[in-house]
């Protein structure tokens, strides 16, 4: 291994274990009893390691007048993530694609209008979109909110996958024309095989933006739907004070979890030279 | 028959408290669906409720409190439940500064669950002790004892640097300052003429003369970190609502010996107080209504209030209930609150929502706040407060 | 089903244009060759047959019915690119049978289609890798096997042996002969290797610049080329042109190694007519040859070489006519011998003149 | 001539299209829609609840006289600067590291993503120990000897806004991360080999040839950021509370605070007005100079 | 400077060994050229040399130094890609002037060279265009352009001008020749066009499967070549082979329009001592021609051809000797009269004879 190669690894892991801190604070805090968080030794490792807090965040803890931890909120948030994921990424890639390789007059305004649109601050549209809803008869129901994310989410996906697809040469899809692919078949035979990556990138940031959304899943979910986000800030927010910081942290690690999992799975995706041998010029 | 609440009770003694009014009233047959939106305040929960009026779904009942109250009473959004409370003899049962609150039109459109008195002072007797310092009973006192707390090692002034905490203590300057009259007239009434009066420039300068007392790490401290720093002899005094005592129980102090509530400085006959309630919604349906009417009702019921306020460290809204259960602090409070209630130095908080509305006190914070946070002038804190008011009206 | 009609078709990319106006009718069944400069609109023009390039003005019919804005999938066209175009992500076998199944032909046949064609470009051992680790070859042959995967009405091919060597492509050559003997599918092919032009074309077309300048068949286009570019572009080594003066009669005068002599060029009777005082001369090399018995029609005469250069079959020496430089081309054995005042012997039989200034030639 | 078009032909053009048509659709009512219906609430005297009484730009003078518009906007800019510059350029750097065959990729990607998956509201706890004197990164290094070790930007009012700068890279800067890897991992090989031919060290391969051909992710990055940076708001709620005083407030705090917390609803949406057009006027050039220049590829 | 030593050297994809020890050595400034299939491993070579692939087993040295393992952009080496790989994002000339700017060229001589290079590829229009903007050969141009504007030690050429017509193939052919005599520079160049490799090349290295069949001159090659291979391989159309009975004193027996003749092959004086029953004779189409008076060596005979195929300036015709097919090469005017029983005359002189069981040649 070159010099080179020693200090390229060195920046990645210092880099890695910056990155770390404030997961390992949140760990060991998750780990210690009330008492030693008080002490207020940060960085120490927890003396006599306990899972309390996480069993307290998993299945215990008051999130409101019901006093049952996370778990019953986790599963609302699975039902609200995965239909939104699933049609804002299948929504954007398309869209992306048309965008890209199938450019007709005005499709870059409509594509400029897209992410224009998406600096429109969440917050101003709650009241409209509300009234939408209430409208549509979907008002407080999870198949309203699952609207509002993909709504909102298809301005992100298909930005990624457009500008991921702009590079792919002209010539695959003329080459698949001709061999009598339509617009579909040319979709799920080129593109699809090689937009690993970006779909990758796009689940990574639909499911955590929706899986973490707590503004959205706030206001249009309804009793007994709201997602894991709203249980969260319900469980760490008091303003009585007796903040229990441990299961507050447990409580964090929990709602992240599905995340996490994901990166993990998805991570694999990222594969060399997926183009390559392709065309030449 | 259903009610759904929304509140911003989540946790702790609040959410036991809760927990035990949905009791209660599953024991009588209606069943209670939780809507809980914690966060800032209430913050959350009033966007929530906003936008559920929009969509025109809104809860059973909603906690809200103080003059918003009325804001939603003239949107027309609010249900009657005078025969409730005519049935129940609320006017008899709720001090008059409280059932003013409750009405809209002359009717009663909420119900109350506690008295939160505001204006208290914390202090550590044990660190006094070491200080040779006594317990200040006004601000220019306040500033000398201080100084000897300061002198000793000791952070005098516990305190945690949000904007609602930095109100808090500059609530507790104006009422310690100006006195009753002086607060009602200009923090309740907004009289331009007491604004700008010289009692004002005054009170920001105490209110400025606070920022030494206080150690520099504190921007952004929960409140309750300030609370342990008192407990642990850190510091010498917070000035903080009532519900810091549950601070003090649960770290294992009794009152008048591990630690002393006294009235802030200056403030000694007055009440600053700030009142919980829920409001209840217009309802189409016939069985909801009658569900509202059952919530009310058990709501103003004693075994309710003596179990909720005995969680949340307040006092009880209703009069007339057996003391025994509370401690001495809550005595106190109690006595104040009577009496001050004669005297005529009984005001709503500011800092609490309970006295101007939203916009007006929202201002008020951004002021304080700032003020309090940079080294301007007294003369400038007051004419921002001016045109800041104005501003917002 | 098969024939083309390419009706006054023009195409610009912004300002820069193009094809200027191409009129080409190709039969059913015609094997017809593209071919022109580096640059001169080919593969534009394919990839408008194709129907992958919108068409700027101009019609495209496909028997008798307009194409011109159908998409290419409805058009049945098979096509090998110039730039291989290959999916990067399917193997070898997946490129191949890849227009079989969106066009619904079950597994079985494909398989076998695949295998056939594999056979035939001498893939079958790739056909399991991925296009990247193919050589450039080889790529091209797998561009080639997708689209002789298939029996569509036309099959258009972009240089398609470009990069295969000199064996492999005199057998893919014949195959494609074959395979177009056996399909009698219409064939339009692009190529710049000129014996592939003149043994696989039933008629090529010889473009520059966008514009067509020829189109005939081989023979027609090697000997009777209708301008000078067309004589200069086809055949390697290629014709000499040589500027001369011509004399009353329709004959010319040019002086071949200190000598002038006056020739008549029986394919050129028009120089009288178009009273030019000077034309240029176009004679190919192979006319002028080592004497040849055999041949009486020749003329004699004596010319300094200054530079031989063996070829291998053939020996290319260089002299001079007219002041200009000129190519002549000698058995090896002659050419071992040449040098000054060789002799040599010219056949004007073929022998063509131009118009100096527009380069029109002179009938 | 009749263009005798079949139907599958005119249907198979459409179809980009009716895949568009949704989204078009719910581009322009929950978009552009809403942006016109809180336009034309910024000039209503709109309380607690929109009212529809025109009251002409009182509400943005309000809004331009409240000296914490002034300061949330200055900040805007602050925070948008940095944030944006110190991500982008993080995140290519740790891409193009990655992207070097390195042992345990999926291991150190993932750690550099997962600050993207742990909501604010509680990282922001953990953050604000980090980043308070007493408690944190100061005490840590006094506590190792170094008694004159100064790191106090939370609790000063001047710089209390890089701490959410710090704390926002640390949170996207993973994600950028993984947005030039997945470019990176579009790109031919041979092209980086030419360039290494043509005597290209890796910087200047990576610097000339590579990033214009990441220039799309880096489109999309700048865009995301952007976003991130001007809805970050429970980012400050949480971390600084937009405090001391209200020295670190964003315009989406303020925005929010008006609208919903202070029965403003008209400044509120006035403020909103003010940021699109702001975002208008920085982000329309480039995103036209962008789409422009692809159509040119 | 510009010596390249290839020692050894092997290559593996996985489990495929696609270069089995090729030993190569190039002088300094030597124009050497690779041929062999599609697929033999030509560009692989390259990119070994160029340092893009590594090296399985075996050394690499340029001028006596070790560079088995030194990065690219330390060897000083300039390189046209098969796949042209052409920079998506630069314009034309920035493609071409990025290997300057590299080295610090100041932007006046980026300028003076690009516009020189693009001058004589004929691309001096096209320097503002973007790659995607280009026809295949305009591309390939640039690729070349790229390399060209540097002055390296060593110039790689994989296939430069395989896209080009072939008149711009003659004239960039005689380019590089000038650009090879002004400079100097070391080159190896891959191509399947016979007539380039035998004009440029100082050397010709053939190469099959991995392996190095043989390194010499054009000249060496074509008259005297290793094995059956490379006498194949070289030449189009390719050389005649026909299996043979050998006659004791090392004549070989041959039956020809019907009669047996007895011939004498002087390039094979080894085949009596090599024992065999039967050899493969391999004879070039060239050497089968109509009667030449002035070749005194040619033996006389009559065959019979079926096929003529007229190619411009000569005529191929295919007979039959031993039952195997045969092509002679005659002039058109000969070829037209072609037939059955036609005069011919073998040249025997420069005929080679190989051991039919493993293509070895026999000397
Ligand atoms: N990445 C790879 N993995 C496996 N085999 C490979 C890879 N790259 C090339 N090969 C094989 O190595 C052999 C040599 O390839 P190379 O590109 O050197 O051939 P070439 O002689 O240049 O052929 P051509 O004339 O077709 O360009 C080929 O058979 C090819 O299939
Ligand atoms: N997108 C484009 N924009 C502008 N000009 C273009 C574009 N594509 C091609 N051209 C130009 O059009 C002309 C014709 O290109 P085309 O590819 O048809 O040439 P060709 O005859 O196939 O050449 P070659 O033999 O080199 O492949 C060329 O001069 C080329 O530069
Ligand atoms: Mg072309
Ligand atoms: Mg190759």
């Amino acid at each position: 291994m070159s010099w080179q190669r020693g200090l390229i690894y060195a920046i990645l892991l210092v880099f890695a274990a910056i990155y770390l801190v404030p997961l390992y604070v949140m760990l060991t805090t998750s780990l210690k009893d009330i008492e030693e968080i008080r002490q207020g030794n940060l960085l120490a490792l927890p003396d006599s390691p306990t899972l309390y807090a996480w069993s307290k965040a998993w299945s215990s803890a008051c999130t409101g007048s019901e006093c049952q931890g996370l778990a019953p909120f986790f599963w609302n948030s699975v039902r609200i993530v995965v239909p939104a994921v699933i049609i804002s990424t299948v929504v954007g890639a398309l869209n992306g694609y048309a965008l890209a390789k199938w450019r007709f007059r005005g499709s870059e305004m409509l594509f400029g209008a897209l992410l224009f649109g998406c600096f429109i601050p969440f917050q101003v549209i709650l009241l409209p979109m509300a009234r939408l809803l209430a409208t549509l008869g979907l008002a407080n129901t999870v198949t309203g909110l699952v609207l509002v994310h993909v709504i909102y989410g298809v301005a992100f996906t298909t930005l990624f996958f457009r500008n991921f697809y702009v590079s792919v040469p002209s010539e695959l899809v003329k080459a698949a024309q001709l061999d009598g692919a339509g617009f579909f078949a040319i979709f799920r035979h080129i593109f699809l095989p090689i937009s690993l990556p970006i779909f990758t990138v796009t689940l990574i940031w639909q499911f955590t933006q929706i899986w973490n959304d707590f503004l959205f899943g706030v206001v249009y979910s309804g009793p007994g739907t709201q997602p894991i986000t709203v249980a969260l800030n319900n469980l760490v927010n008091t303003s009585m004070g007796g903040k229990e910081y441990n299961v507050d942290m447990a409580a964090a690690i929990i709602a992240a979890l599905p995340t996490l999992v994901i990166y993990v799975l998805a991570g694999k995706y990222f594969v060399r030279g997926l183009t390559a041998g392709a065309v030449k010029g | 028959n259903e009610v759904e609440v929304l509140h911003y009770w989540t946790s702790g003694g609040e959410a036991k408290s809760v927990a035990y009014l949905k009791e209660r009233l599953t024991a009588s047959g209606v069943s209670w669906k939780d809507f809980a939106v914690a966060g800032g305040g209430g913050e959350n929960a009033m966007t929530v409720l906003k936008s559920r009026a929009v969509s025109g779904n809104p809860p059973t009942a909603a906690q809200i409190k103080g003059p918003s109250i009325q804001e939603w009473g003239e949107l027309g959004f609010l249900a009657d439940i005078d025969s409730v409370a005519k049935a129940n003899n609320w006017d008899g049962l709720l001090p008059g500064v409280v059932s003013d609150v409750m009405k809209h039109d002359g009717k009663y459109v909420a119900a109350p669950v506690n008295v939160h008195r505001v204006n208290w002072l914390w202090a550590n007797p044990e660190v006094f002790k070491k200080a040779g310092a006594t317990i200040p009973t006004t601000w220019a006192d306040f500033m000398v004892q201080a100084k000897k707390l300061q002198d000793a090692g000791f952070i005098a002034l516990a305190h945690g640097g949000q904007a609602w905490q930095d109100a808090t203590v500059f609530e507790a300057v104006v009422l310690g300052v100006g006195g009753a009259d002086y607060y009602q007239k200009a923090f309740v009434e907004l009289d331009m003429d007491a604004l700008n009066s010289a009692t004002t420039e005054e009170v920001f300068k105490v209110f400025g003369e606070l920022r030494q007392f206080i150690d520099s790490n504190s921007p952004g401290r929960d409140w309750n970190v300030a609370t342990s720093m008192v407990i642990n002899g850190e510091a010498g005094m917070q000035i903080m609502g009532d519900w810091a005592k549950g601070e003090f129980g649960v770290a294992g102090k009794s009152a008048g010996t591990d630690y002393v509530c006294v009235a802030a400085p200056g403030t000694s006959g007055a009440y600053t107080f700030n009142v919980d309630s829920f409001a209840f919604f217009n309802q189409s349906d016939a069985g909801a209504q009658d569900a509202q009417q059952a919530m009310a009702k058990e709501i103003l019921s004693t075994e309710f209030q003596e179990v909720f306020n005995l969680n949340k460290g307040s006092i009880p809204a209703r009069l007339g209930m057996a003391r025994d259960q509370f401690d001495s602090c809550a005595h106190d409070s109690m006595d104040a609150f009577v009496a001050s209630s004669a005297n005529g130095s009984l005001v709503p908080s500011f800092a609490h929502g309970m006295a101007v509305s939203e916009a007006v006190s929202g201002a008020i914070y951004d002021v304080a706040t700032n003020y309090f946070n940079s080294d301007t002038s007294a003369n400038d804190g007051a004419s921002q407060l001016v045109s800041a008011i104005k501003a917002a009206m | 089903m098969g024939s083309l009609r390419i009706n006054q078709v023009t195409k610009s990319f912004g300002d820069t244009e193009v094809l200027k106006g191409i009129n080409i009718d190709v039969q059913n069944g015609e094997f017809i060759i593209l071919v022109g400069p580096s640059g001169c609109g080919k593969s534009t023009l394919m990839n408008m047959i194709a129907g992958l390039e919108s068409v700027t003005a101009g019609t495209l019919e496909m028997d008798g019915r307009d194409v011109t804005h159908i998409s290419p999938k409805d058009r049945d066209i098979a096509m090998v690119f110039q730039s291989y175009a290959l999916y990067p992500t399917m193997t070898v076998g997946r490129n191949i049978s890849f227009g079989l199944e969106m066009r619904g032909v079950d597994k079985v046949e494909r398989e076998r289609v695949v295998a056939e064609v594999a056979a035939l470009l001498q893939i079958d051992h790739l056909l399991d890798r991925k296009p990247s680790q193919l050589s450039g070859g080889q790529r091209q042959r797998v561009a080639m096997g997708r689209a002789l995967a298939r029996s569509p009405e036309v099959f258009l091919f972009d240089e398609p042996l470009s990069n295969l060597d000199a064996k492999l492509r005199v057998e893919m050559r014949t195959e494609i002969k074959k395979l177009h003997k056996r399909l009698g599918t219409t064939i339009v092919y692009v190529t710049h290797d000129q014996v592939e032009a003149m043994t696989l074309a039933d008629r090529i077309a010889v473009m520059k610049d966008g514009i067509l300048q020829q189109l005939g068949t081989p023979a027609e286009i090697y000997d009777n080329p209708a301008n000078q570019f067309v004589a200069g572009f086809m055949g390697s080594p290629p014709m000499n042109f040589i500027d001369v003066d011509t004399c009353e009669g329709g004959d010319i005068e040019v002086e071949i190694g200190g000598q002038t002599h006056r020739l008549t060029l029986p394919c050129s009777p028009g120089i009288a007519a178009s009273g030019l005082a000077r034309v240029v001369l176009g004679i190919r090399p192979e006319m002028i040859t080592q004497p040849k018995p055999e041949n009486r029609d020749g003329i004699a005469a004596h010319m300094n070489f200054d530079v031989i250069e063996p070829m291998g079959a053939d020996t290319m020496a260089i002299g001079e006519w007219n002041g200009q430089t000129l190519l002549a081309r000698l058995s090896p054995e002659a050419g071992q011998k040449a040098g000054p005042a060789t002799a040599i012997q010219l056949d004007t039989s073929k022998c063509v003149a131009f118009d100096g200034a527009n380069g029109e030639r002179i009938r | 001539m009749s263009s005798q078009r079949r139907p599958s032909g005119s249907l198979e053009r459409l179809l980009p299209k009716i895949v568009l048509a949704p989204t078009t659709l719910a581009m322009v009512v929950c978009m552009y829609g809403f942006i016109l219906w809180t336009g034309a609430l910024s000039f209503t005297s709109s309380r607690m609840l929109p009212q529809w009484n025109f009251a002409g730009f009182d509400q943005y003078e309000r809004l331009f006289n409240n000296p914490r518009w002034d300061v949330a906007m200055s900040n805007l800019v602050v925070f948008g600067v940095l944030f944006i510059a110190i991500s982008l350029v993080l995140g290519l750097a740790l891409a193009i590291f990655l992207d070097q065959k390195i042992r345990g990729e999926g291991a150190i990607r993932t750690i550099y993503l997962y600050p993207m998956a742990v909501s604010f509201v509680v990282t922001g706890t953990a953050w604000k120990w980090i980043l308070n004197p007493g408690l944190g990164l100061e005490k840590l290094v006094r506590d190792m000897g170094f008694t004159d070790f100064e790191f106090r930007w939370l609790v000063e009012q001047d710089m209390a806004i890089y701490t959410i700068v710090i704390a926002a890279v640390w949170q996207s800067s993973g994600f950028v991360m993984a947005m030039f890897l997945a470019g990176l991992r579009g790109i031919d090989d041979s092209l980086i080999k030419a360039a290494h031919i043509d005597g290209a060290s890796p910087t200047q391969a990576y610097w000339h040839v590579i990033l214009p051909i990441l220039r799309p992710a880096f489109f999309s990055a700048v865009v995301i950021l952007s976003h991130i940076a001007i809805k970050s708001f429970d980012l400050v709620q949480a971390l600084t509370g937009g405090g001391p005083g209200y020295s670190s407030d964003l315009p989406a705090n303020f925005m929010y605070t008006f609208a919903f917390n202070r029965a403003q609803m008209g400044v509120g949406a006035a403020s909103a007005m003010v940021m699109l057009f702001g975002v208008l006027a920085i982000l329309v050039p480039y995103l036209y100079s962008e789409l422009r220049g692809s159509n040119r590829d």
